[in-house]
């Protein structure tokens, strides 16, 4: 792993616990509402997966797609103005939380409907793999969505077409209020793509390096054209499924393990900044952990706690200054609405 | 007698008081059981009956729609929970294709008793994909009945109805009505499940209305009575089959028809209405059949585009003085 | 100049003519490939033009819509066939929640060159669940349009400027129109895709009608023409878009209006023609506007319940005396 | 295996292949229209599962359902008569070919859009588990069927709840058109099952003794509360897809292949009637296979070979019979179409 790739993963994952908690307090003040669906505990996995990712890839999500939106490159302001339904929001405050779409960047959209990211990703797969293009699609789900229909009709034709489909599931082992193994009769998803002859593979979620080396793996024989690869990685989100959800359907145990072990971004600090495990972390971790701990600890020498903190506040900043630029934003007309209701009708004139 | 309830709780106790009542009543949906419910109506009945009677679906729409029709084939009497219309798209073979045809394809062998409930509406910033208004998509399907309540006592009726039925019927819930409050009165008498009830006499214009916009409407009214113009306002609660005859008296006294809904307007539910009445009471018509309506675009996410989308007390007020002028 | 063609050949020689003009235009659905689609629409163009172009799916019409929508966010201008409209109701969520909505909710960022043709109506004793007529169903979709070629000539048109648009096209076609037969003249100027037209001329009622109705419909004008009641008959050919221009200049001229629809009437299509000409032109009416619809009823498979079940030349000449009467 | 419970499968197979064959002819002639699926090659399926099943299972089919409904024991004149649309058949006319029901028998229906079948035998699987009962739901479909998001859904749901649902698959190899190679990126239907853990066979469909015996196995794990089972029968299809189907998409050589050697019909009566093989046949399969069919034979000398001409008689009788019983049937009227669509109504009174 480069240092720099690691550094701009580390600063990713801060920015977007950051930007997401800060969305939730705007929530609570009123500058946005809806449906609100955080993505805290689950950021290993879109830094991951996107930094493996070209410019030239697409990517296809879900509501849950804020920090999609951010690592692939869309200004946090754009993104929060969005959320605050801004004209300068990146589909002019007509799409919102659950509908972020960057035609430049190829981020092609948000989907509320759980199930929607399957076809449109096989789809674009397809005008890839008809042009020829060494271009890969990159399509979320979480667990609860294989169940859709939609999983199963596209996958069957993305391998039957060999289409250049990535499918990333976040399993956070919830769809809502309902775990896993009560709606998944195979409750280890990568066991699923069985039925279509997709290689897959299970990795662990909250550890940004694993997610980033096996979706580089998966994109590699992608691109060669041997048809599309599906990732499974566990995960887990802190918070409730939306804001509007408090989430007492989890037992408090689960919870509060993941949050004190598992987080994503403290695994990714310890893992890439000198200090981090404390002397005193590492003794605690008893004997058989303690090999894994300091060896990251070797290999992890790439910031300093200064410089970990400088990039605290450097996100800190940002996420501000995004609040700032959305609430700056002026309010999209009528006339906006229509016109992007209209933007595909070019000079006809109906009556 | 009279609880002041919300509309959530009068759907739920109509649950409770049907689970109880027979034990073939079972309810199929996602978060229906151990959550209790998006929008509560399911809350603690998990706990009471077991997770046979409240079934947690995966997210299968399609499917569990489905499955709720083969198991009315078989005799139960499942309640499918849609947790949203939006999401009934996916399930609208299940509905249209099948719960409204088996009925008739079988010669009339087999029973019915099948009820999907599901919330449509403009709600409060939950952008296009979730804000849709499709009471007519299903309002034309022979073979299926549909239920619009818009106050807690109706929900409560027209629930209970839905259950005691063996005709496949859609109860059509709106997100915003469920933490609306009213008056259950347990013990009256259900008028049937589709007659319309007038709930304002007026002699100036008939405003006919159904779920949501009748609080706008009977708001309107109110504003309308200060200027003057006296209207009478008609909730559908049905939308099929639609009660005809009590429209058509108001028309008769009348002489004037606005229809105010959610929907945008081209094609949808209020043209039937507008078309039925001109059918039945041409002659007696004194004025253009208007229609209050939204607008025609999906909903904007923006606040203040999404309450212009959609029609406003002001829009009510506004086309029945246009009318009456 | 002019070739007699079937309508599938038609809508044949337009594939033909646009897979040659444009690479990025790719036909998908269930046999339309090496068998050359079931009512041979696309027949020889799998030989012409290879698997990626014309791409034969399996059974899931859900997902081969969606995945239309994605190739044509690509940049592809994909045309889905759906085997018939009974199987669409499997692919509403591609069709309303995301083709019709996705380049609104961008902002306006994506184009949608999208078009979905089917085939729909009462064919041939095809029973409840393959006679279904559901264009009222999508017509109510802001962000869709629909066209509704009677003709070979329109099939012609009206398929090459859907595939051509940058909008979401339905493009409905009729089971029993492929095998009728009419003049196509290919160098002939198309009209807007949206314009109706007015096959016959007349002076005492205009008849409105689209798809295989305007046959019986032309049929019928007829017959009333040896009463000595001369209807003109107006072709829609859109359904979203209507020409409501074209048909209010009409009923200036006739002051009667009659639709008529191959659905049932309940909140069907023709309410909204009703609705919307009533609005536009209330005081020019002379006759209470009527529907000839289909029974409200799923199609018996019985063959003469069947055609009892749909209008006749008769009902339509039986309306149009009674309302000239 | 009982020698009765043979001849019975051994006649329904006969009458089945008569039944289809003058259905064609009725076609021809103008007394039956609309689409029509028939069954030869088939025969052998329907047979081996039905009648290993009880009177209180339920049946759930697809629009090729004739056979089903004969061998559930549908009178053939009753089956006939809905062919022709009449009042007497078993949906009065208003269902057809495609839309065969029978409450009485528990035949809950053929459903011509194809993935239907699933939900539809789910639900009747739920009602029946939900009350402890020892029935089980049999549940037909086609190999192009699988592909449909139903089946998915469906199979999670019943493997999920352990429903007691055998899900049988009519592999005849072809989605009207489309061979199985080209709509399914794994073409082992049974091995579609893995998704869902559900306990999965491919068996060979043109042998009626090897589908009823994997039935009776199979309906035995459903009956305990084992959850849902999967039967793949491979099979054939000798004519097109419906009567509108030249079927020219198909090798010839497969087609002939099929016919010639694997007739389920004819391999029943091999495996029924002393005789067959003749001892030309024997000696002319060749050491290999001389085992196999002289074991047979001396199984199988159930039925002489004037019984079984009498048996092809009695069934050319009842066909003509049944054909016989539709001609005279009435025509329903309006009324009873309307009395069909209301039937649920009762005594309430709408406006
Ligand atoms: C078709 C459909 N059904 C139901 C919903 C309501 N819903 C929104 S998110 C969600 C749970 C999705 O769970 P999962 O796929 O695991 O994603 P997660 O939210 O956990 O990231 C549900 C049921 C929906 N949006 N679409
Ligand atoms: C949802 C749906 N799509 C398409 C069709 C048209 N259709 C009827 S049968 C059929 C092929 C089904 O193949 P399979 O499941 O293998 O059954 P088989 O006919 O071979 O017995 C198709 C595509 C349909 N009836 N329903
Ligand atoms: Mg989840
Ligand atoms: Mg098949």
């Amino acid at each position: 792993m480069e240092p720099d790739l690691m550094k701009t993963m580390l600063r990713d994952m801060l920015l977007a616990r950051a930007f997401e908690e800060r969305a939730a307090q705007e929530y609570a003040q009123g500058n946005i509402a809806g449906f609100l669906h955080l993505y805290p505990g689950e950021e290993a996995v879109a830094v991951g997966v996107l930094r493996a990712a070209e410019p030239a890839d697409y990517i296809v999500s879900t509501y849950r797609e804020h920090v999609h939106a951010l690592v692939r490159g869309i200004p946090p302001g754009v993104v929060m103005a969005e959320l605050f339904g801004r004209k300068d929001g990146c589909c002019g405050g007509m799409g919102g939380s659950m509908h972020l779409f960057d035609r430049e960047r190829r981020f092609m959209g948000g989907y509320a409907i759980v199930g929607e990211t399957f076809p449109v990703a096989a789809g674009i797969g397809y005008a890839v793999a008809m042009r020829g293009l060494p271009e890969a699609v990159i399509c979320f789900f979480g667990d609860g969505a294989v169940n859709q229909g939609t999983f199963h009709e596209s996958l069957n034709m993305a391998a039957l077409w060999k289409l250049p489909v990535l499918f990333v599931c976040e399993n956070n082992h919830y769809q809502i209020g309902t775990e896993i193994h009560r709606h998944s009769a195979v409750a280890e998803v990568h066991k699923r793509a069985c039925a279509y002859r997709i290689p897959a593979k299970r990795i662990d979620g909250m550890d940004v390096l694993a997610v980033h080396d096996a979706t580089i793996e998966a994109l590699e024989q992608i691109r060669v054209g041997n048809g599309p690869q599906l990732l499974e990685c566990e995960t887990y989100r802190f918070r409730g499924h939306s804001m509007a959800d408090p989430g007492s359907y989890r037992p408090r145990v689960e919870l509060q393990a993941f949050e004190s072990n598992e987080d994503p971004v403290k695994i990714a600090i310890a893992e890439t900044v000198a200090g981090y495990p404390s002397e005193e972390q590492i003794a605690a971790a008893g004997s058989g952990n303690i090999e894994r701990l300091s060896g990251e600890l070797q290999r992890s020498e790439l910031l300093t706690v200064a410089q970990l903190e400088a990039m605290k506040k450097e996100v800190a900043e940002v996420v501000e200054e995004a609040v700032r630029f959305a609430g700056n934003s002026p309010e999209p007309v009528m006339a906006d609405a229509r016109a992007a209701l209209d933007c595909n009708r070019h000079d006809e004139v109906l009556i | 007698m009279a609880d002041e309830v919300y509309y959530w709780q009068a759907l739920n106790r109509a649950l409770d008081m049907e689970l109880a009542a027979d034990d073939s009543v079972i309810v199929l949906g996602e978060d229906v059981g151990l959550y209790g419910g998006s929008y509560r109506v399911t809350e603690g009945l998990y706990a009471k009956y077991g997770e046979w009677r409240l079934r947690d679906t995966p997210i299968s729409e399609g499917s569990f729609t489905g499955l709720g029709v083969g198991a009315a084939l078989a005799g139960l009497r499942p309640v499918v929970e849609i947790m949203t219309i939006n999401f009934a798209l996916l399930a609208f073979d299940a509905i249209v294709n099948m719960a409204a045809k088996i009925p008739f394809m079988s010669g009339g062998q087999f029973p019915m008793p099948l009820a999907v409930r599901m919330p449509g509406g403009v709600a409060k910033q939950l952008a296009a994909q979730h804000s849709q208004r499709l009471e007519q998509m299903l309002m034309n399907v022979p073979g299926l009945r549909i239920a619009v309540p818009a106050t807690p006592q109706d929900a409560w009726w027209q629930l209970r109805q839905a259950i005691r039925s063996d005709e496949p019927i859609i109860l059509l819930e709106h997100e915003l009505l469920y933490f609306s409050k009213g008056k259950l009165e347990p013990q009256r008498e259900a008028p049937p499940m589709h007659r319309a009830r007038v709930h304002r006499k007026g002699a100036d214009l008939t405003i006919i209305t159904w779920s949501r916009m009748l609080d706008l409407s009977l708001r309107a009214a109110g504003k309308l009575a200060e200027k003057g113009i006296e209207a009478e306002v008609i909730d559908l609660r049905s939308l099929r089959p639609v009660d005809w005859q009590c429209c058509a008296a108001s028309l008769q006294k009348t002489h004037r028809l606005l229809v105010v809904e959610e929907d945008s307007r081209f094609a949808r539910a209020g043209a039937e209405i507008c078309a039925g009445l001109a059918e039945r009471c041409f002659y007696e018509l004194d004025a253009v059949p208007q229609r209050v309506a939204a607008q025609e675009i999906p909903i904007p996410f923006n606040a203040a585009l999404e309450a212009e989308a959609i029609p406003r007390v002001a829009d009510i007020v506004a086309a029945a003085e246009g009318m009456c002028g």
